[in-house]
């Protein structure tokens, strides 16, 4: 512990430097305790993430988490370079969904030079958005289900969809993971209508898929005995944690940016947003699969409504892009929850600063809180139900 | 919502004494921001929080901003008087109009680091009300209020600040080094962090990677 | 006709096959050659010695051909799983593997003797402070409990390694012991999850040896004896003349089975049951610090476990080695056997390729909660069967539907209180 | 020795048929196709443990997605014996770097390495790994694990395909199976000069203390003057 500014009254005295490694502690609390360290490299923390864990027997009285693992410096190399050139990071952010990180990104320093998007950009960048959603709700689900222990076989169905949307993205903008396809203004590339009539087939087949999913998975009374009523997090504390996204309206709360901030041209399409009542693990896994049933009504309208045009605004510049100094917050409802992007320009061509607003790092913040007095195996889906990707957390 | 303006009005009626400043933001985004002196943050903070046409329950993003002692060249417009006439006037001439000039003053600003909050109502869906603090000078230890106790939300991104800024939360419950190890010594955000030298040669015809290069081959090595 | 008293009472198992039994003649009246096959074998080994050596040389022989048989069936079994799991998955699993020296690819059927070689090659870590005896002997305990719950099985009408008047006792002892083998591995590794594993790991077998034992109780009752070969031939009789009077088709030998079958499950660590190694959790559990051929000697151990306890699910419930039809006892039967236990393991496999894990409390929850009060209730339902077995014409469904109902009852009301709170949701959506 | 000859292929001519006979791998696969097996225990140790590759089942970053997506049904690395995905390094052969490697997790990745039994390879899946990739210039970033660590395989890509992972593996294979366990150029756990394990650097104050491994990594001196 060499942090010169921890305060003693903190309940946490823990060694968090990565070189202590597991010992026990004998404390004020009762008895003897374990302290484990899972990770930085654990099956189950989807990366290297850390959790000092100490334990009573299986429960677990104390939970640091301990992050950094993969802090690649976005922001700092984002600073250093032109604000065209940031958009690839982007994509390494949150590497299940480069698309929704590429908008957001798009959409604030859109804010910042009050650039005009042409509506076709606008109909293209929701399908793109929206099919995210989906890659990003099925791969979580089939890790969560890989969590609780299933040998690898909930996954496996999770990834033949992921593929077939990754087929789809990789037809559109030639990479299937990191597609850097947002520009300021606008679209890099434009869908042809062979790829549209792609896109209608994976989401008419989706609900197919969603149902099969459903039938063996949420009526599963192992996957219910272990999700129901573990990892409870209350509406109150989930707001003042700043959780956004499944997560928080799996405790109930509404709050949809699609609904609240209204941006692209969401205001358009109708959906609806589900919310959970419990705000367990269960919850969060059903939001999420209620969520891409929604998905799949705004892709159908979006397909249906795609007007003609240009695709990127002609008087869009990406090259040479000095944006007037001042500042500006942009932020969307990414599929983890608010990814917002903050930048301050002095109108030079890079940005001055560069902010990364992570959904996952924030919603971690109670990850403590969600499992004390739950056991290993509850830490290790709840984390799972989280929804972390390694790459936003630590940037 | 009521603009920045008002909030500013209504938390000067509630705290007389608080150092209370709208920052506009000259680009288009339309986003002004209120900088608030540190002693009163934590109270304005609280108050932005459970004041019921406010209730700003949500904070959504914490970030420190570096602020390196700069110098502004400003373009300032003055009117010079006209000279006075030397002569009698002529009434029939035709009057002298001032002058109008332009000159170019540099100013010298000090540098400072800077804390952003970005808040939002979850209860009222409005917002963003930007909050700002800031510190007097870039020198160390420097130190602002923490905002953990009103939302947890900071906890995570204050220690973040904290890491890569340097910038000391008093009242944060558990500041520790987040990103970095602990034996870190830098704030690797700070504009003038110096990375350690672990440059390697790479064929790039890239100018900066070439200073780079330049600068950690001081002699040339002898030629081949 | 009838064999002497005295006979019978030398050879139980004779008198029970007595020609007294109105389905002698539907029986074989002697072994064909294939039955008698691996003894011909045998005795073209061994019939040179001198009768007093012929014992221990037959002996010798049992040991090293279970070993070998089960060993090749450990490699085969590997190779089973992973193509078991690639065909649920969607995939074809392991078919590179070309056969050593060949190149010939056919369908991966080298790949466990690959990974055989691997094994054997790889190095062997000891990690610093750890017990190094316990830590060396704990993967041979486990192997030679495994093993020797092997000896007891009855492979087959006249192949059974070592045939003890009380083999089901010895079976229970000896898998028993597997439980203090894992528990060394877990301490003498020296590592926090191998600790929490072997805690886990004895809270998981304890717990459910008993349901494991007193699903066996019932059987034994209605055998009348503690020998499995004695069980099995008990089943090999027929109703209507051709339907199998196996156990388990009984309602307190459905129960049972089940039973013994779920608590087999957590006995072998299977999954929904594979706590003590959680990969999800617990890295590896007991085994995160065993590698090359001591972490081989594990697993193969854990399938020996594995096929002994199918083994005997085969022979106290599924009728042991005995033919399915009457007119099928033509076919030897320890083929009989040996199919019967691949479609247990089979169900092995399929089970673990489609369930998550429980998490240890709701393990121990359902062994003490369920578990154990279905398996002492069908023991009482077992003593009406017994007391009942002379109740014929109308009263023999009246019979199967009391004994149904002392089952089926429990079993409703201890399942309901199982999964008390839990359930589909209906969820709400925002204005 | 007769046999080779039999079998009148160009390269039984050559000087290897005479004394200390060793077949190339060409010679041995016309003399299989001839029905003769020539095999030693290399060849049998070399075939087992190149179809027997388990992977550490370690992820980075991105990378490790599409290590994932490898092991899943559409690529499936399993047909290559190597889904069995340990989560312990003391069962596993093959580390795989999937993703970028920082400074504050180098450390960690070393101790992991050092874990593994011998014979075990390293496969650098990614532009990250190899060098640092797109966050080259970043201060926690480790500019490629080779600075630490033998790489058997560099897969290069941001991230790389999945195929390009099972190409690198199918690689891997090829490189053991081609392996002497005699001579000068034997696998590392068959020497007595080094060492398996690795040193472990230490967080400093600035960096990492050493930055590198100077018996596995050099520093490239500048080619030319500027």
């Amino acid at each position: 512990m060499t942090s010169p500014a921890a305060p003693s009254s903190f309940p946490s005295g823990l060694p968090s430097s990565p070189g202590a490694h597991v010992r026990a502690v004998h404390d004020d609390f009762h008895g003897d305790l374990l302290e484990v360290s899972m990770g930085p490299h654990h099956p189950s923390t989807h990366g290297v993430f850390r959790m000092i864990v100490t334990l009573d027997g299986e429960r677990i009285v104390r939970l640091k988490p301990v992050f950094g693992y993969l802090h690649r410096n976005h922001e700092k190399l984002g600073e250093q370079t032109t604000y065209l050139a940031s958009m690839p990071y982007t994509d390494r952010l949150d590497y299940l969904n480069s698309m929704t990180n590429n908008w957001a990104y798009a959409i604030a320093v859109e804010k910042l030079a009050g650039q005009a998007v042409p509506e076709r950009a606008e109909y293209v960048r929701v399908i793109l958005a929206e099919l995210t959603r989906l890659l990003n709700h099925t791969c979580l689900a089939g890790f969560l289900l890989q969590d609780t222990g299933c040998s690898g076989t909930p996954l496996m169905y999770a990834f033949r969809e992921r593929e077939k949307i990754l087929d789809l993205f990789e037809s559109l903008s030639g990479s299937r993971m990191m597609c850097n396809f947002q520009r300021f203004g606008g679209c890099r590339l434009d869908p042809t209508p062979e790829w549209l009539a792609a896109v209608r087939q994976l989401v008419d087949g989706y609900g197919r898929f969603l149902d099969e999913f459903e039938a063996l998975i949420s009526g599963n009374e192992i996957v219910m005995a272990r999700t129901q009523g573990t990892g409870v997090l209350t509406p109150a504390l989930a707001i003042s944690a700043g959780v956004t996204g499944p997560m928080l309206r799996a405790t109930g709360v509404d709050y949809d940016l699609r609904k609240v901030d209204g941006y692209g041209v969401y205001p358009r399409f109708e959906f609806r947003v589900p919310l959970g009542a419990h705000g367990d693990t269960y919850d969060r896994y059903m939001i999420r699969i209620l969520e891409m049933r929604e998905s799949i009504q705004i892709l159908r309208q979006a397909l249906r409504d795609l007007p003609a045009g240009p695709i990127l605004d002609p008087k869009a510049k990406n090259r040479g892009f000095r944006p007037k100094p001042g500042e500006a917050y942009g932020r969307i409802e990414g599929p983890k929850g608010e990814i917002g992007f903050y930048l301050i320009s002095d109108g030079s061509p890079n940005p001055f600063r560069y902010r990364v607003r992570p959904p996952s790092f924030v919603n971690l913040t109670i990850l403590e809180d969600m499992c004390l007095g739950q056991t290993v195996a509850d830490a290790v889906i709840i984390l799972g139900s989280i929804d972390i990707v390694l790459g936003e957390v630590d940037r | 919502m009521e603009s920045l303006e008002q909030i500013r009005e209504r938390l000067l009626a509630r705290f007389p004494d608080a150092a209370l400043t709208v920052i506009a933001n000259p680009g288009p985004a339309g986003q002004p921001s209120l900088l608030v002196g540190s002693p009163h943050a934590a109270s304005i903070a609280a108050f932005l929080r459970d004041d019921p046409a406010l209730r700003l329950d949500y904070c959504s993003n914490v970030t420190g901003v570096d602020w390196p002692d700069r110098e502004v060249v400003e373009t300032i417009k003055r009117t010079v008087p006209p000279p006075p006439p030397a002569a009698p006037a002529d009434p029939s001439a035709p009057p002298v109009t001032p002058k109008v000039i332009e000159e170019k003053v540099k100013r010298h600003i000090p540098g400072y680091f800077e804390v952003v909050y970005h808040l939002y109502s979850m209860a009222l869906k409005h917002g963003p009300v930007i909050l700002r603090t800031r510190t007097a000078d870039r020198t160390d230890p420097a130190s602002l209020p923490s905002l953990t106790p009103i939302w947890r939300a900071c906890e995570f991104q204050e220690r973040e600040v904290y890491d890569l800024f340097g910038i000391r939360f008093t009242g944060h419950p558990d500041l520790r080094r987040i990103l970095m190890w602990d034996e870190f010594k830098d704030y690797p955000m700070r504009k003038d962090y110096v990375e350690p030298d672990d440059y390697e040669w790479e064929p790039t015809p890239h100018g900066a990677v070439l200073d780079k290069a330049r600068r950690h081959y001081p002699a040339p090595p002898e030629s081949r | 006709m009838s064999l002497p008293g005295q006979l019978s009472v030398l050879f139980p198992l004779a008198s029970g096959l007595g020609a007294s039994s109105p389905l002698a003649a539907v029986l074989p009246a002697s072994d064909s050659a294939l039955e008698r096959l691996p003894l011909t074998l045998r005795g073209l080994l061994t019939g040179w010695l001198p009768a007093s050596w012929q014992w221990l040389a037959n002996s010798l022989i049992a040991i090293v051909v279970l070993i070998v048989a089960f060993a090749s069936l450990f490699a085969l079994l590997t190779l089973a799983e992973r193509k078991i799991l690639g065909r649920v998955q969607n995939r074809p699993g392991p078919n590179r593997a070309p056969l050593p020296f060949l190149n010939l690819r056919t369908y991966g059927l080298a790949q466990p003797v690959a990974d055989g070689v691997k094994m054997l090659t790889k190095e062997d870590i000891v990690p610093d402070g750890a017990d190094r005896v316990l830590h060396f002997l704990a993967p041979i305990a486990l192997l030679a409990f495994s093993i020797l719950t092997l000896a007891v099985i009855p492979y087959g009408r006249l192949l059974v390694a070592l045939d003890l008047d009380a083999s089901v006792l010895f079976f229970f002892a000896a898998g028993a012991a597997t439980e203090l083998a894992v528990f060394m591995a877990g301490w003498a590794s020296r590592n926090k999850y191998s600790l929490l594993a072997a805690m886990r790991a004895l809270a998981q077998l304890i717990s459910y040896e008993l349901p494991l034992l007193l699903s066996v109780v019932p059987v034994v009752l209605m055998a009348g004896s503690l020998s499995t070969s004695v069980i099995v031939e008990r089943q090999g009789e027929w109703w209507l003349g051709f339907l199998p009077r196996w156990y388990v088709f009984t309602p307190w030998g459905l129960a049972g089975f089940l039973v013994f079958f779920v608590a087999s499950l957590a006995e072998s660590n299977r999954s929904p049951f594979d706590l003590p190694e959680a990969e999800s959790e617990l890295i590896a559990g007991h085994l995160t610090e065993y590698s090359g051929f001591k972490y081989a000697l594990f697993f193969m151990a854990e399938y020996f476990g594995m096929c002994a306890l199918c083994g005997m699910a085969v022979t106290l419930f599924l009728g042991g080695w005995q033919a399915p039809l009457p007119f099928l006892s033509f076919i030897p039967s320890y083929l009989w056997f040996a199919g019967k236990l691949l479609a247990l393991l089979g169900v092995f496999m399929w089970i673990r390729a489609s369930f998550p894990r429980l998490r240890i409390d709701q393990l121990t929850r359902l062994a003490w909660k369920f578990l154990v009060p279905l398996a002492l209730i069908n023991l009482g339902t077992t003593a009406f069967w017994s007391l009942t077995a002379d109740w014929a014409g109308l009263l023999q469904p009246l019979r199967w539907l009391i004994a149904a109902g002392l089952i089926a009852g429990p079993f409703l009301l201890l399942g309901r209180n199982l999964s008390k709170g839990l359930g589909p949701r209906t969820y709400r959506y925002a204005a | 020795m007769s046999m080779s000859e039999s079998a009148s292929t160009p390269a039984t001519s050559g000087p290897a048929s005479q004394e200390g006979f060793s077949p190339t791998q060409q010679e041995r696969d016309e003399l299989r196709r001839h029905g003769i097996l020539l095999t030693s225990l290399e060849e049998l140790y070399n075939w087992g443990r190149s179809n027997s590759v388990w992977p550490l089942n370690f992820g980075l970053a991105c990378c490790a997605i599409e290590m994932i997506a490898a092991s899943m049904a559409r690529f499936d690395i399993a047909r290559f014996g190597s889904e069995v995905f340990r989560p312990s390094p003391r069962q596993a052969d093959l580390l795989i770097v999937s993703g970028t490697v920082t400074k504050k997790m180098a450390p960690q990745v070393i101790r992991l390495w050092n874990q593994m039994p011998e014979p075990k390879y390293c496969i650098a899946m990614g532009a990250c790994a190899i060098s640092g990739g797109p966050f080259k210039q970043g201060y926690n970033v480790l500019k490629g694990i080779d600075r630490y660590l033998p790489v058997d395989i560099y897969i290069p890509g941001c991230p790389p395909r999945p195929e390009a992972l099972l190409h690198g593996l199918m690689q891997l294979q090829a490189q053991i199976r081609g392996q002497k366990l005699t001579g000068p150029d034997r696998p590392r756990h068959l020497r007595a000069d080094t060492g398996c394990a690795y040193p472990v650097p230490e967080f400093g104050a600035h960096d990492l203390e050493p930055p590198a491994n100077p018996e596995v990594w050099q520093a490239p001196s500048l080619p030319r003057s500027g």
